[in-house]
């Protein structure tokens, strides 16, 4: 499982597809948003929680056909399939080793980003401290719908249309929390619920995408 | 025949005939649908019975 | 080492063997043969626990090595990471005896994809070495290989057989070392077979 | 016969649907009769709320909306518990008719859904001033629109017929959850302008704060948006299974 | 050219990402937004007009790796490139049968999701109308890109971190347009420069993703 | 019809073939032989226009048929439709007589995704018969198919030669067919050839 992990990291960063570039795009999301907004400065702090969430949401997006596709189609993911290693140690494997090319450097760079459109450095630390619970949560359920859309050759689309009505609750809880932050308003409970949310996604998805890679791969 | 619908006469029609087509249209698709394979399921029984 | 009973395998809903039963001894190794299409891969999928019989009994050791038509490489990792890897999945030997035996010791170090197609089958095959699994099961090994690493397939083999291994393995070629063979042929289940007697049932 | 040797003859009856043959024998009997029941009463229930019920006080005549916005808010939710229920079932005793049914009562659902959606924004307009809001029970409802389009979009991506059953049936029960989560995700978020609810089904009669004079018409429509829903599940389910047959007969027939 | 804009779209419908998918993906892009925003009403018609305009760049983007990815990996793009077709017909066709298959749709969608963002009936006139103009473009540019890709496995974070810069003028000026119209300003000017930014892709993307093409497959 | 020239090929910025010499009338075939990772592979994609030549010149008709390691098949789309399409492309016959030179017949209508290997290995084949090209380029035909199939394309290419085409082969197996035959052994290049005079300069 170790391996898988370390493996995956590696291909991540051989392939030019490592901590950087998920950034990157998080970075061109946040400055597009208030450019195809007016140019009212004044909105952008209020909507900066919700811009900061959305667009870590939507780098993690664009990564997680990555997960399972490459191994599908060259056909190592049958190789791994029939080595000792159980289908939902791989799941696990490969949702962290997203979580680690994606989701942890979204949330280290939040707060500099927040700093773009307005937010407050107190927000900020509340944006960064929300993604480090709420995008294990992302990574977990991204692959989770990896799984489900293994056969479908490119299926990006199909894998978003998927997987984004599962994000919803993250997101509202999230972004909840950095705007009552940025209110001055106790933000405990929606970081909590996110939280709960992380961790649920643990206990119960190995499961379901170990059964889903299994229909699969039959 | 009409009833008077007073002033919110274009929503409330607007809403049945919205609402009327998408039923008619939902149950035109599965009533040609199940028409077309039940077509083509009796043609391939006869064709393998024969 | 491996005992197969009675077995029917499907693919994409329709039968394509039927009732086929061999066994397997340690030593031996067992050729399948059968037209394209006749459900070689099917079987091995099968045996590998990939897809699930339609009956029959399969009893196979805990952890089979499977090669498949794809050799399951990363064009990213070099030769040597490659198998590296897979060693470390299996806890299997390290990988130089494998280099070593395929002759790809001077490609340890590239990139896999900077191979070429014979080359990336024998590295595939290598994958085989590093598993440390007793039971090998094999699709179409010898493809795209010329006639010298087809020698040395057979070499590796061999020693694989003499060191209590089996194999199991499907091929088109003229298979020039001392191994039963299985013609499949007249396995083929008949038409009128469906999978699922759910299908049958609408009447 | 008394009650509970009758609701165990229901249960058995239930579970030898499972079986493709007495579906098709048990649906094909029932839905000529079906169907003719429900033109009579969604066609009785709606032209009963569209000519003779009087205009609400407050709300004039759009309170008419009602006997479609209701219905249909209430089959689509039935329509997804019926494809959880559906899917389930299939995962645990892989009856085939079960998630056939499930995959059926998809599009009829999203069909229902878009009606709430569409009834409920015509009727925002005149009452609240707005196409929409961002009220948490209408961004639900839209919501487990996207969910019904995810379930359909995984069944059309996937060609392997069982396949895709595994699959969208496993979407459907961790959907089914995050749905649900959703839900409270929302009520969290927001609160909102739209009305509580004010029929309950439970004991099917009338609540305090809705008059006779509405609730009738509404329960005709509701029992008929009901066996509307029935019969095209029957139908569609029909449509699917005959479609499992045709596949197989192709296969063979190009075979020889 | 006929042949393989005609074969494109049959696999796009085939594989199920035909018309509707880059559809739910836009609704979605927009349920989302007001979700993670707080729960303010007022800021949304706001932001309207940015928010159609993203929704619509990012179903593109998410497609895009589709384009040549598909034709590359299963090595049918060599073959085409040893037919008697150009490979600039290539592109051409490729970039038409995207734009059928996900702008258009997209277009003619946007009034009526702009309701659910308080966009006035006007407006989202001009919405639609921006998004017919500037889609083509989007469609060009992002196949431009995922020429440039095309090695990439699966290299869709880099694709998009590619072309977002490219398409920021279109989303500047579409955007622009509509929120002009929003307020009831004129907006022929921003309208166009989208058209005319669509018109030079045509005029130039083509020989510059034909020798992309070359390069990549040499 | 085919006339290759003093060719240099590089793969990877490094010279694999030097000083490669030779023609191909019509009526002919070459059969190109040489052990995994010669170049094979990079030679024919030179004649096929895909990459282009470090020294040396290849005359060739406008459109040669190239087919590679991979079919180069759409899964979703059928038998027939994969081959229409090509037929469409390249202005060819359409695709009947392509189906029944390779007994797909059965398959048509089936979608490419569910043929076993062979099957698609024949379907790729059978795309040349529709592109109408006469000269043929191919990388190792015969992979994964079984002894019969073997014979079937054997006897498209005597066709194909016996109506004045012409084709260009590489192969690792015993070609039954009579044809001249090259072994690319002896134009390894040397080591110390740099595919680029960038390269050079910078000693
Ligand atoms: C697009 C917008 C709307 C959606 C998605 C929607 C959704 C729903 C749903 C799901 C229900 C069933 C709730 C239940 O049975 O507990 C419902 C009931 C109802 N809705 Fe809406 N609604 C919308 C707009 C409106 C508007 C604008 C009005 C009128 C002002 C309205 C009035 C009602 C009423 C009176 C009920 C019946 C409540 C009851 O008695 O149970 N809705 N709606
Ligand atoms: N992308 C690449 N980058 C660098 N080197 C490569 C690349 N592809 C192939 N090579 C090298 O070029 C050489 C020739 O490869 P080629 O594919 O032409 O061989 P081949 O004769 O076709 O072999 P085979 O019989 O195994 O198919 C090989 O030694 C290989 O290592
Ligand atoms: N995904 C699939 N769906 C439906 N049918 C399939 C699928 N894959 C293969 N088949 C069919 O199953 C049969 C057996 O395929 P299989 O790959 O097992 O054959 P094989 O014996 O390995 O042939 P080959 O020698 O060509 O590799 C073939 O006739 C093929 O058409
Ligand atoms: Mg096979
Ligand atoms: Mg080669």
């Amino acid at each position: 499982m170790i391996q898988l992990f370390a493996r995956d990291i590696r291909l991540a960063v051989r392939s030019g597809g490592g901590f950087g570039l998920a950034l990157i795009f998080f970075l061109i999301v946040v400055v597009l948003i208030p450019l195809g907004l007016s140019s009212d400065q004044s909105a952008l702090a209020l909507v900066a929680p919700g811009v900061l969430w959305l667009g870590a949401l939507l780098a993690c997006l664009l990564s997680l056909d990555r997960i399972f596709g490459l191994d599908y189609e060259d056909g190592s993911l049958d190789l791994l399939a029939t080595s000792p290693l159980p289908l939902e140690a791989v799941y696990i494997a490969k949702a962290a080793a997203h979580w680690l090319t994606t989701g942890l450097p979204l949330a280290l760079a939040a707060p500099v980003l927040g700093v773009l459109l307005n937010l407050s450095f107190d927000a900020g630390k509340v944006m960064c401290f929300s993604l480090l619970l709420g995008t294990p949560a992302l990574s977990l359920i991204g692959a989770f719908g990896a799984t489900l859309t293994l056969g479908v050759k490119r299926g990006g689309l199909l894998l978003s249309l998927l997987v984004l009505p599962l994000y919803v609750p993250t997101l509202i809880f999230g972004a909840r929390a950095v705007h009552s932050a940025s209110l001055g308003q106790p933000f405990d409970v929606p970081l909590i619920m996110v939280l709960a949310i992380s961790l649920g996604a643990v206990a119960i998805l190995p499961f379901a995408s170990g059964a889903a890679l299994r229909i699969n791969l039959r | 025949m009409m009833p008077d619908l007073g002033e919110y006469a274009v929503e409330v029609t607007v809403a049945y005939g919205v609402s009327l087509l998408a039923l008619a249209l939902v149950c035109f698709l599965y009533i040609r649908r199940s028409r077309s394979v039940k077509r083509a399921l009796t043609d391939a029984e006869a064709r393998k019975d024969a | 080492m491996l005992q197969v009973s009675n077995l029917s395998v499907a693919r994409g809903g329709k039968i394509l063997l039927h009732d086929v039963s061999f066994s397997v001894e340690p030593g031996q190794a067992l050729v399948l043969r059968g037209a394209n299409g006749i459900g070689k891969t099917s079987l091995l999928r099968c045996i590998a626990g990939l897809q699930t019989p339609t009956s029959g009994k399969i009893l196979v050791p805990e952890t089979v090595a499977y090669a498949a038509h794809a050799n399951g490489l990363k064009g990213q990792l070099s030769v040597f990471e490659n198998l590296k890897f897979w060693a470390d999945i299996y806890g299997g030997p390290r990988p130089d005896v494998a280099l070593n035996s395929y002759s790809l010791e001077n490609f340890a170090y590239q990139p896999a994809a900077n191979l070429s197609a014979g080359q990336q089958r024998r590295l595939g095959l290598a994958r085989m070495l590093v598993t440390g699994c007793r039971l090998w099961v094999l699709d179409e090994p010898t493809v795209s290989l010329d006639v010298q690493n087809v020698a040395l397939f057979y070499k590796v083999l061999k020693a694989h057989l003499q060191g209590g291994g089996a194999a199991v393995l499907a091929t088109h070629i003229d298979f020039q070392l001392s191994a039963e063979s299985l013609d499949l042929t007249s396995y083929i289940a008949s038409l009128n077979m469906s999978s699922s007697a759910f299908e049958e049932a609408l009447e | 016969m008394n009650s509970t040797s009758k609701s165990k003859h229901l249960w058995n009856l239930f579970w030898k649907l499972a079986n493709p043959k007495v579906f098709m024998g048990w649906s094909g009997r029932w839905l000529p009769w079906l169907s003719w029941l429900t033109v009579l009463l969604l066609g009785s229930g709606l032209i009963w709320g569209f000519f003779f019920t009087p205009d609400d006080i407050r709300q004039g005549s759009t309170v008419k909306i009602i006997y479609l916005h209701v219905p249909a808010a209430l089959m689509a939710i039935n329509g997804y518990l019926l494809m959880f229920i559906g899917s389930l079932m299939w995962l645990i005793r892989r009856q085939h008719v079960s998630v056939l049914a499930a995959k059926a009562a998809a599009p009829v659902g999203m069909t229902m859904t878009l009606i709430a959606l569409a009834t409920g924004a015509i009727w925002g307009q005149p009452m609240w001033g707005t196409y929409w809001v961002w009220d948490p029970r209408l961004t639900s409802f839209l919501i487990m629109f996207l969910f019904y389009a995810g379930y359909i979009a995984l069944w059309a991506a996937i060609d392997d017929d069982d396949t895709a059953a595994d699959l969208t049936s496993v979407l459907a029960l961790v959907g089914s959850v995050f749905a649900l989560l959703s839900r409270y995700a929302v009520l969290f978020w927001n609160q909102g302008l739209h009305q509580g609810t004010t029929v309950s089904l439970t004991d099917g009669t009338k609540q305090e704060n809705i008059s006779n004079v509405f609730f009738l018409p509404l329960l005709l429509a509701m029992v008929g948006f009901g066996l509307l829903f029935l019969t095209l599940l029957l139908i569609g389910t029909r449509t699917e299974l005959r479609m499992r047959r045709l596949k197989v007969l192709e296969v063979r027939e190009r075979m020889q």
